[in-house]
């Protein structure tokens, strides 16, 4: 389905992460925002309120980000598709919601505007603290998707395909971004409507009282109806059954929760896109994702000039994580490096899944800049020299 | 420091998991708890309201878990042990406070008897779906230690343990149970107040114009002030330097942030504690913590009955987490299997410390009860049986699954 | 004399249009409130000269929040204090429904207690239901903040040591259209306010007094769920229009029913536009 | 320094207060060579919960005088003021109010650009007055940034009082976590011009309204038992003498205990 050109700004332009993020979100059909003021991810609620009124979308600014949350749920139950925008306090204040979400397999998009944390950390400085966070920060076992965009074009593109994977598996999706990305300007070129490719809700089209919203197709995903269409459906945060209904039993909950995590599980390969640059003959892999990926390609530029073999791949989507990729690549490789701004989060899904296949050493990245290469050279050069393999992770200072 | 008589109600008792717990949290000398009323975590809080008079504590209610935590924090840095009590959804609602008291290196206690998950999920039945929440459920980059434990008397024990390592370490310390352990009675012993070591507050002492609240001591933990003794403290939830002023400096950044990890990954070795049975030959290991190391003995002792050699590792601590231990144990056994209430999540853990030199058995249970032990057993007899090394995670199809997925089943209410 | 023929007749719950009969029996105790509160809910449904297609409800947690559950209606159970916040969503993003909130006292002031308050402000157009049965009863009897003063629960042992909150005051503070009050008691009455608030544009609150023979009743040796019911009809009053800082509810003290509020505020879509 | 931060110092030196027991959770920042001229301790806080945080470290030590600073009280923090109001904590809530309003006294206010009116404008205010009082504060006062010593006497005065006092101060600034800092003088000139005093007027009359005059000044001013009083008299009406009550015992005690009619209905009545 193509989408809906009244909420696309055609032509090439000049804007910041924040902006391409709204602007993505309005070419995906996003009729529906509803945020918390909080840094670094304001801008992204200025410019979606500011074309609110000619694209006929609708935005409300909450009490807190629980609510926020809340609201984009009921939202994108009356069928608009629905987003909000925050950064990392924000989201711990929404992981119960998430949940929810998750639970009622709702479709709808989390844009994270990753800052410095815990606590309040700082809010006007990158990070990528909340990687680990997006996919385990509520109770309970699910899984969710992620996805990681290094620049406004990316945070462009990846908030149209957020919406079209949220609607296609039903699930809340991540736009795990940072605050580098956020504010970095740069060219984004918005397509015409017809150019963009966007994943129609999968709507129940049968008799009325056979309608049952957690019945799942051959893909697992249930099919959803609008509120106020007549249905008279009932959904619940509890365990509950195809009607909807809670039943409190192990059974129930195997048959309800189980099919949560296999309907991303069973269908990886056809989530999970990365960017392969040079690995055919790399010796060292840089695993990158976000604005590291862009210090990342540019270390491995300058170590192919001098003389290391070495690839990079970029996570687009982060969560789930693309295992097989990385384990096939460790067969081939004496090393990876992960270049990542936090104290070492996504290494340790390389760690796992190079299966003592290579040596993996972890650089904490962004201190002098986040498109300063050093750390990541010299950690790549250390990598090319070192020929066994090590236990566990290997801490670039 | 020994316990104050007053507080500990030495006797053998028969009690449930969170009864116990609520004995534990006076008899450790806590004097302040906030809670806000979840199943199945209730008792225990209903339990210290109970007792909170006879030690001259505080039982408040707050009106959310957010308020919970939060004036939990407070009252740490007013000088008090303080501790909540929650379960599955008001955990997560703690998120954001629980990275800001990490951030702030507040000494805090919180006892989460899991439930089935996600969202409302089974409130009434048991899970372990919330183990690696516990330790990334917050933004930010942080640490915690997280303890499992298995029984009543556990409860209690660990719980006064909970509390001396919060002091000690300056971090929050998660009890992380499960509403099995939380509702199963059986006996509890607790010994006079004289056998129960307390960890004391690091206090300062020196003069109020010298104090730096976040200089570090030799083994990375600053020492502490009671809030309102004239220190002038400054206390900040950003980045903040030795002073506790915030700092906007990149490169400052990462000096004050890292030791929040480091002060827990480079006292490793004293926080963590294991329990091991017969790993050094074995050929199997079973990986297990709270409840589900307690249903992993039928299935290990069926398995010794067969002649399969096989050995029991239980986290008491689960995090931080015994990446050494299990390194050393891949070498010399063929094969892990980890029983958990959730769909993998500690199994993560071991796949990843085993680098590929043994395979790991994931047996998973949908949580709202516990599994099979024939399901444990089986799951050994294929790992020892397995000869050729799998790459990745094998999960191993139980009863329930089967029951529920293959044929004709119909879900009864 | 014609002998009297047995006719073969279907039996049919009078409110099956509005009640998902496949999900009775409820789960509420016996003697408990909340079954007449529904009721009553069920008839303004029937009664009032809405689209019932049109109509959602969401519920938050609580024994009031398994409400949506039983009502054949677009129906939401959501998370704890959050049903107020979901609803915005729903009522925001298509204003051409009707959104009703169905929770209890712990759900919708203590944890959700911000969210009642800026839809109150923002005067979103909603009905909310509020069960107030004093004590948090689906985890077995914890203090509320609409414990009275002195009342026992199992989180205070001792007593409540915390003043309870004047829900209509509250309402009327931030900001609500419509507020009124009834007990289990006053089923028409209620099924008449009912109505009139679903027809009201704005934020609308009806407070309904239950009893819980289960934990509040029998912790604080109330009696059953009859006992309760003598008791709001010898100890209820009726003030219309009576000022809403007056409506405090001592322990077993005089409740004073009626509505309260009923006035004019542009609502949240109204400005928006 | 700021003119909110200047009447906070004076204030506490007017009550007798003795800064090192003042205790200030915020979520707003303050510059630490603020906090080192006020002698206070000064925490802060996670967004909106600088009431509970304020809770906690009350209640784990009754002999401090806590001081909760709140820039966003009205948004993630509402649902704590009001239920620290109803169990009567004792607690000074400062809330700095930094909404800005479009009109005022039937005139718009001088144009500005700060990033939040955007969200603002089509959003009507909470009464603060009114809310804290109907949900049980002993105290409510509203002053403009600019009413220096009315907003003096009225900290200096709720210092000393017993109980849950709120003062709001309209401040309006660029956004409510720097407000308290960086105040728009001419937008609060204009507040200051367009208000007028009524002190003891019925809070639910203090709302700001397009075309009124802001009204400012004291509204509450009752007694009523703390948390800590009700919490003691019932319980050692209940346990008897083997209960110690909790906390220093108060030198004053005003109208603490039960058994009157007025305690039992929350003696809410302004």
């Amino acid at each position: 389905m193509k989408t809906d050109p009244k909420g696309v700004l055609v032509g090439s332009h000049y804007l910041s992460g924040n902006h391409a993020c709204a602007e993505g979100a309005l070419s995906a059909g996003c009729r529906f925002l509803s945020v918390y003021p909080i840094m670094p991810a304001l801008e992204v609620s200025e410019r979606f309120l500011a074309r609110a009124k000619e694209v006929g979308a609708t935005f409300i600014q909450m009490e807190d980000e629980i609510s926020t949350l809340a609201a984009v749920l009921g939202a994108s139950w009356t069928g608009k598709k629905s987003m909000t925008v925050t950064s990392g306090p924000g989201l711990s204040l929404m992981m119960e919601n998430l949940g929810l979400g998750v639970m009622l397999e709702t479709p709808c998009v989390i844009v994270d505007i990753q800052s410095v944390g815990p606590g309040l950390g700082l809010p006007n400085r990158p990070s990528q603290g909340d990687m680990m966070q997006a996919r385990w920060g509520s109770h309970g076992d699910y899984e969710i998707i992620a996805l990681a965009p290094s620049s406004p074009q990316e945070m462009f593109d990846f908030t149209i395909k957020a919406f079209n994977l949220s609607e296609h598996y039903r699930v809340p999706v991540a736009v795990m971004s940072d605050e580098y990305v956020a504010h970095l300007k740069e060219k984004v070129v918005i397509p015409p409507a017809n150019k963009i490719e966007i994943e129609p809700r999968r709507y129940y089209e049968g008799p009325k009282d056979s309608y049952l919203p957690f019945k799942r197709d051959e893909d697992l995903v249930p099919r959803m109806v609008d509120i106020g269409e007549g249905y008279k459906f009932h959904v619940t945060g509890l365990t509950h059954d195809d009607r909807g209904y809670p039943i409190m039993n192990e059974e129930c909950q195997e048959y309800n929760v189980h099919p949560l995590v296999w309907k991303i599980r069973n269908y990886v390969d056809n989530i999970i896109e990365v960017q392969e640059v040079h690995v055919e003959d790399a010796e060292v892999i840089i695993i990158s994702y976000g604005a590291t990926s862009r210090a990342a390609l540019k270390a491995m530029e300058q170590a192919r000039n001098s003389g290391i073999k070495v690839g990079s791949l970029k996570l687009d989507t982060v969560w789930p994580f693309p295992e097989k990729r990385v384990a096939e690549l460790a067969k081939k490789v004496k090393a990876f490096a992960v270049p990542e701004m936090n104290f070492g989060q996504i290494v340790l899904e390389v760690e796992r899944c190079s299966y003592g296949n290579a040596n993996v050493f972890f650089v904490h990245h962004g201190e002098k800049g986040v498109e300063n290469t050093d750390n990541i050279l010299s950690a790549v050069k250390q990598a090319a020299q070192q020929n066994s393999v090590k236990d566990g992770i290997i801490e670039c200072e | 420091m020994k316990a104050n008589p007053r507080d500990v109600l030495t006797g053998v008792h028969y009690i449930d998991g969170d009864v116990a717990a609520g004995y534990g949290v006076l008899a450790a000398g806590c004097k302040f708890v906030a809670g806000y009323p979840i199943t199945p975590s209730t008792e225990a809080a209903e339990t210290f309201a109970r007792v909170a008079p006879k030690g001259n504590a505080m039982f408040i209610q707050m009106e959310d878990e957010l308020a919970s935590i939060s004036a939990v924090i407070g009252a740490s840095f007013a000088g008090v042990k303080s501790m909540t009590i929650t379960s599955g959804p008001g955990y997560t609602l703690m998120m954001e406070a629980i990275g800001f008291g990490a951030m702030l290196e507040t000494p805090f206690v919180l006892l989460n008897i899991q439930r089935g998950g996600p969202s409302t999920g089974v409130p009434t039945k048991t899970g372990q779906a919330d183990m690696m929440q516990s330790r990334w459920g917050s933004h930010g980059d942080y640490e915690i230690i997280a303890i499992s434990p298995d029984s009543p008397q556990e409860l209690f024990d660990y719980t006064i343990k909970a509390f001396n390592l919060a002091e000690m370490y300056r971090c929050p310390v998660m009890i992380m149970s499960d509403e099995c352990v939380g509702h199963m009675t059986e006996k509890v012993v607790i010994p006079p107040a004289e056998e129960i070591e307390l960890e004391p507050r690091r206090l300062y002492n020196g003069p109020p114009g010298e104090y730096l609240p976040f200089k570090p001591d030799g083994d990375f933990i600053p020492k502490m002030v009671k809030a309102g003794a004239g220190y002038n403290l400054y206390i900040s939830g950003h980045v903040h330097d030795e002073r506790g002023y915030p700092v906007t400096n990149e490169e400052f950044k990462s000096v004050y942030l890292r030791r929040l990890v480091d002060k827990i990954r480079r006292n490793k070795d004293k926080i963590i504690e294991l329990k091991e049975e017969n790993t050094d030959d074995a050929e199997v290991i079973v990986v297990s913590y709270g409840i589900s190391s307690r249903v992993a003995v039928r299935g290990i002792e069926k398995a010794r009955e067969k002649g399969i050699k096989i050995g029991n590792l239980r986290l008491v601590t689960v995090w931080p987490f015994p990446d050494e231990k299990i390194i050393d144990l891949a070498k010399t056994t063929k094969a892990f299997v980890v029983p958990e209430i959730n769909y993998g999540q500690i199994a993560f853990e071991v796949e990843r410390c085993c680098h590929g030199r043994a395979n790991v058995v994931l047996v998973p249970h949908s949580g709202a009860g516990v599994h099979n032990p024939d399901d444990i057993y089986d799951a050994i007899v294929f790992a020892a049986k397995e000869k050729k090394k799998i790459e990745g995670i094998v999960e191993y199809k139980t009863k329930l699954e089967k029951l529920v997925f293959e044929g004709g089943f119909k879900l009864k209410e | 004399m014609e002998t009297l023929k047995t006719k073969k007749m279907k039996e049919v719950h009078p409110m099956e249009d509005v009640l998902r009969m496949n999900r009775i029996p409820h789960i509420w105790c016996p003697g408990c409130g909340i079954g007449l509160a529904v009721t009553a809910f069920a008839a303004a449904l029937e009664k009032a000269k809405i689209d019932l297609n049109k109509v959602a409800i969401v519920s938050g947690i609580g024994c009031t929040g398994r409400v949506a559950g039983y009502i054949k209606l677009d129906s939401f159970h959501t998370t704890h204090g959050r049903a107020i916040a979901f609803a915005t969503g729903i009522k925001v993003a298509n204003p051409d429904l009707k959104v009703v909130v169905f929770s209890g006292d712990g759900d919708l002031i203590s944890i959700g207690g911000n969210h009642f308050i800026h839809a109150a402000r923002r005067n979103i157009d909603m009905l909310v239901v509020c069960v107030n049965n004093f004590i948090y009863a689906m985890t077995g009897g914890q203090v509320a903040p609409t414990t009275p003063l002195a009342a026992y629960a199992t989180t205070c042992p001792f007593g409540s040591v915390e003043p309870p909150i004047n829900i209509p005051y509250l309402a009327d503070s931030s900001g609500a259209v419509y507020v009124a009050r009834w007990t289990t008691l006053h089923i028409r009455r209620l099924t008449n306010s009912f109505i009139e608030a679903l027809d009201k544009k704005g934020f609308s609150v009806v407070e309904v007094i239950s009893p819980c023979p289960q934990y509040y009743s029998r912790i604080n040796r109330l009696g059953d769920g009859l006992d309760m019911m003598k008791f709001y009809h010898d100890n209820t009053e009726i003030r219309h229009g009576e000022d809403t800082k007056n409506l405090d509810i001592g322990f077993q003290g005089k409740i004073i029913m009626g509505k309260f509020i009923d006035r004019e505020r542009p609502s949240y879509t109204e400005r928006f536009d | 320094m700021s003119p909110i931060i200047n009447a906070f110092a004076q204030g506490i030196k007017k009550s007798g207060v003795k800064p090192a027991e003042v205790c200030v959770p915020s979520d707003i920042p303050f510059e630490p060579n603020v906090v080192k001229q006020l002698g206070v301790d000064y925490f802060h806080t996670i967004r909106g919960r600088a009431i509970v945080f304020g809770t906690g470290l009350k209640l784990a030590n009754p002999a401090l005088k806590v001081v909760p600073v709140v820039g966003d009280l009205m948004t993630l923090g509402g649902n704590h003021f009001v239920h620290a109001s109803r169990r009567n904590m004792e607690l000074l809530v400062i809330c700095v109010n930094s909404f800005i309003y479009k009109k005022i006294g039937g005139k718009s206010v001088p144009s500005t650009s700060p990033v939040f009116s955007l969200y603002s404008t089509f959003e009507e205010p909470f009464n603060i007055p009114h809310l804290g009082n109907s949900c049980g504060a002993i105290y409510t006062a509203r002053w403009t940034a600019l009413h220096t010593d009315e907003l003096v006497n009225s900290i200096a005065e709720a210092l000393n009082k017993r109980g849950l006092s709120v003062i709001e101060i309209l401040a309006p600034g660029p956004d409510y976590y720097t407000g308290i800092n960086n105040i728009d003088s001419n937008l609060v000139k204009f507040y200051h011009k367009n208000s007028e005093i009524k002190n003891n007027e019925d809070p639910r009359n203090v709302g700001i309204m397009p075309d009124e005059n802001i009204v400012v000044g004291k509204f509450t001013d009752k007694e009523r038992p703390t948390f800590i009083d009700v919490y003691n008299a019932q319980l050692s009406k209940v346990i008897g003498d083997k209960f110690t009550p909790y906390g220093p015992v108060p030198t004053s005690r005003t109208g603490a205990g039960l058994g009157t009619g007025k305690n039992e209905s929350g003696g809410k009545d302004g």
